[in-house]
């Protein structure tokens, strides 16, 4: 599956993307129109999960999937911390900020784990886009605790940092869409198929390709990476959805929808944690936490790591069951 | 010939997701009018960034205020001790405006 | 109707964006996009009218509907006027730029109401994306004469402001669109219809998603707005809408293109009419006319003037055709 | 060491609309010269704005002129009168050139 | 042939955008959106072109084909240099300059006829895509030689003008393009054809009613353009584009490849070699290059040019052949 | 109240391709600080100009740079002679700082 999985177009354009940067071309996506795409991916991903969840109802497995995120997405960020402390050598403030990226997810990552998935035969459960977006926020708060860093910061705002968490607008994207792909159902959703069904593939290749110019770029630039926050941002990933797998294969969640389970604690924000954390935790480096999250763990990912989480619920799937 | 008076140009750059927070304490300075300018890129202490809209976390916003010196000073007192921390610049430089109650 | 029309993906975004707004998140689309959609969404409506007339040809109801459409425009801002001046208590410079928005129309609100008449087989003639075209304009003029605003202004233009208001982006897209999809005609479309024709509702979801941002951030800053600002804002589409349904009915058109005639009546302008008024009416305020047409009219028509000129239309045909 | 000659920077912060009206007014003044910056969002006496590209009705634009003492005077004078009709914010400050001649 | 490729949409709103521009309308699509369409057309045309090499494999006539083209964009600058010195009577800098933009080619010219010929049942080889990706740059180097110019500016880059041609972004994103195509072949991109493969024509449509406006923008500021110069820029592209098609035909090539070579050679570029030419010669005017390729020549192959190559192509092929 | 001290606030108006080279140059004169801010059209001796992504050739970035004396006049003698050849503008002015050791 591996080889398969990296010469799928979504991977390559990734890779040309990076390999544009890493030559130092001057290919460059508009910004407006990189972030327009990736709101575009949250807006399909949400009604996606919610048409299913239309179909499926409100199951036993949905809960527990749901719980287990949010136990995940709080408690992650804890060993993640231990380890950026010890092996890592950062201060606590830093610490405390990449940690909590560690915990939330990556949208992006999830997506194409996704499409992958699909493509094996592994589709995931349409309720863990839920799960998903359950998951993006709580990490942040464990973080702020274990910086120690509350309201008290003169730049944060009035309404406390927990108001920009919740709004934050990848989340309310992310919510929103899931609802009303629940309220109009995949009947609901044919008119708009074309556009947030279809395509959802070809738009993830031309912001993979981007992505790739970022995170090559952030490597180059890597004044902040040292080899061993590098060997974290991929022990993390590694170690956190190993877990994430066995806790679904232990909830009784089938194959595909436990590696999905395994793709959003392997994976890394680089959206919604960064804006906040840049608010809340100003002293902490954002080419530390984006570099780890984006230059590294994100293409580790992309290119092995949704591949291992496929490969470890395919078969620890039968042993469990057995 | 229309006369002009002297007023402060202010001018503070800081990461998008700081804006409100800068645009609340130049109010408490006296500072309620202002106008943000978008960056494209740069370099400092901190190393080079270029605009990126993902996150926004490192995308940079130039925030210009004219005032009186007294809102001026006030704002950069407040400023001041967070310009290290949270990776701001601050400028202050003289400016001829036409309708000074305008700039107070 | 009502509660389907409200129930559509198309109202769903504009409802999650104002509600993402009003919870003040930071959700925003880029602006580049935002004007990007709304240019493709003149063409798709151009060339969709232009391909359909090219089937019928000129018919006599395409006249009457066109010479109703430029009188409607002419003259409806004369009642908004003396209603803005009396109940509303607008200086005549304002009152004149506000008229101006209400004798023009909205492209998005047409747009909408097409699609969920449609929905609910009443699909409007083709040809009224040309009377779309031809109501845009002439309320502009009306609304100068009325504030008895010439070239006299030192920033108006050279050519003076007929330039402007006929030269005017939005006008001249939506007419080369329609003259284009008349050239072609359907079948010339058709290598162009996986882009013009099959995503309009989705992406019509992506435009109103950041119409509902734009619209309730209006709202939270309604310095210029007042309560009875606010209701004549509602009134004035309720009123213009009736009249423009009873006048397509008096003119024999049929139920489905009566209601878009009275959409395009009740509709209020927030691209072409703003435009010029900001250059050549700059004493009116444009957080007054853009806060009535865009904050309170537009949402107002989307979610419930559309169903009320639809069911209008649809129980007068029977009375009248009796 | 390359020598510096003193002339007027001027910035005008206009509604993007007013533009070209403001660009003529500036070659009746004899200002010929001049840069374009976009800006994203402000506020003042007449509130908040943030830029919006769908009218362009309220969405500002930054006009900056390097000129000599006459032309910028000659051009405030021309603006002077429009300043608060049409909710413009005009600068005049000093600044160093090093081609004189290209800034007059 | 002629009129019915004037009437096509994709000439139709070029020639929209151009009048748009000719009556000075405020029309203008965001930059952002225009150049991520420009980038978006070059990753159609690379995976498409990729596709179809996939499949028919590399073949004898595919080397002679790229063999022709890097020797075309080597050797067209030459005559046109000399054109330019003579009866243009350009300064040496200019002339060549200008020259290395006609050796070059334009990717848009060449989509469009692609699509052009398509319809007229000349559908040319996919391997062109590849030629058109090796003639981006030679050109460069030999306008570079002509104008004396070499890393001596002091403003010139470290690693040299060479890394500036061959990692300029266009020509990165074609190439990968390509080979992404031909890694996955047209199975594999059968998942993002809805994205890159069936919205193609209509992409191109906005694409060129954006060149339209910046075409026509660009003639009406023709400060650089003199009556000399604009009727060099129609008769380059006539001689080159006669040139490559009989190239093509005395190849071997079938009529429509040797279109598609007489279109390339016809072609000048305005995106590759504009950009590297502000670098590498800073004392050429942009207005002139800029201004010929983009006002002159890209119009006029796009209304009469393509034809025309197409037309050659049609008749010289049974005369050589018989 | 705060004390600032005085520096140079240069200001280069260049065409997107020519930026490295000339943050190169500022690099080469001691300034390895700076911004970028983005402009949309302009008119000036060589015509007028609108924003153009297309190939970038056209469009104009502006940068800025707060330094020293010393470093100011290092950066302008460097670019001085270039600036007619590559259609560059070059603004310097006087600018006060909070941090003066950040700004040499
Ligand atoms: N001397 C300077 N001149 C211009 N921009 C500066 C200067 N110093 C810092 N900046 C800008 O402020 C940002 C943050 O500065 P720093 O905290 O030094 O990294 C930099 O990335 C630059 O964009
Ligand atoms: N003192 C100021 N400093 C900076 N920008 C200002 C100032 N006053 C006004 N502006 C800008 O000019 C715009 C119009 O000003 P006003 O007419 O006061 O609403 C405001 O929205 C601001 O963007
Ligand atoms: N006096 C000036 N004030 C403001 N901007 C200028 C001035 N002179 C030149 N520029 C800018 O610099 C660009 C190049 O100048 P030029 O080489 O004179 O064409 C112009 O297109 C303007 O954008
Ligand atoms: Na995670
Ligand atoms: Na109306
Ligand atoms: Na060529």
């Amino acid at each position: 599956m591996a080889l398969d999985a990296l010469l799928q177009p979504v991977v390559l354009f990734f890779l040309l993307g990076a390999l544009a940067a890493l030559v130092r071309s001057d290919l460059a996506i508009p910004e407006a129109v990189a972030k327009g795409i990736s709101l575009y991916l949250m807006m399909c991903i949400g009604l996606r999960g919610g048409g299913e969840v239309a179909e499926t109802g409100f199951t036993h497995d949905m809960l527990l999937a749901g719980g287990a995120g949010l136990a995940l997405s709080f408690l992650l960020p804890l060993p993640a911390f231990w380890l950026l402390r010890t092996a890592g050598r950062l201060d606590r403030t830093n610490a405390a900020a990449v940690a909590a990226h560690y915990g939330s997810v990556s949208v992006v990552t999830f997506a194409t784990g996704f499409e992958i998935l699909r493509q094996t035969g592994m589709a995931p459960a349409g309720y863990m886009v839920a799960v998903l977006a359950l998951m993006e926020t709580p990490a942040i708060i464990t973080g702020l605790l274990l910086a120690r860093a509350g309201g008290g910061d003169s730049l944060a705002p009035r309404g406390g940092l927990l108001h920009e968490t919740f709004l934050n607008g990848s989340v309310i994207l992310l919510l929103g869409s899931f609802l009303i792909g629940m309220i109009d159902g995949k009947e609901g959703l044919v008119s708009i198929a074309p556009v947030f069904d279809v395509p959802f593939r070809g738009m993830l290749c031309i912001f993979l390709l981007d992505m790739g110019l970022i995170a090559a770029r952030r490597l180059l630039d890597r004044r902040a990476l040292s080899l061993r926050t590098v060997l974290i941002a991929i022990a993390l990933p590694l170690a956190n959805g190993t877990l994430g797998v066995v806790v679904g294969m232990e909830l009784g969640l089938n194959a595909g929808t436990s590696a999905a389970m395994g793709i959003l604690a392997g994976s890394a924000s680089y959206i919604a944690v960064p804006a906040v954390m840049r608010l809340a935790l100003p002293a902490a480096d954002p080419g530390l936490y984006l570099g780890m999250s984006l230059a590294v763990t994100f293409p580790f990912n992309l290119t092995l790591g949704i591949s291992y989480y496929g490969w470890l619920a395919a078969h620890l799937y039968p042993l469990l069951r057995s | 010939m229309t006369s002009t008076i002297h007023r402060r140009r202010i001018e503070v750059l800081a990461d998008e997701p700081l804006i409100p927070a800068i645009v609340r304490i130049a109010g408490e300075a006296g500072i309620t009018h202002y106008t943000l300018m978008p960056t494209s890129g740069g370099a400092g202490a901190h190393g080079r960034w270029r605009d990126d809209q993902l996150s926004g976390a490192t995308s940079k916003v130039m925030l210009l205020a004219v005032t009186s010196a007294e809102h001026a000073a006030a704002f950069i007192d407040r400023l001041a001790p967070l310009l290290e921390s949270h990776h701001l610049m601050l400028l202050s430089s003289d400016v001829e405006v036409v309708r000074g109650r305008k700039f107070d």
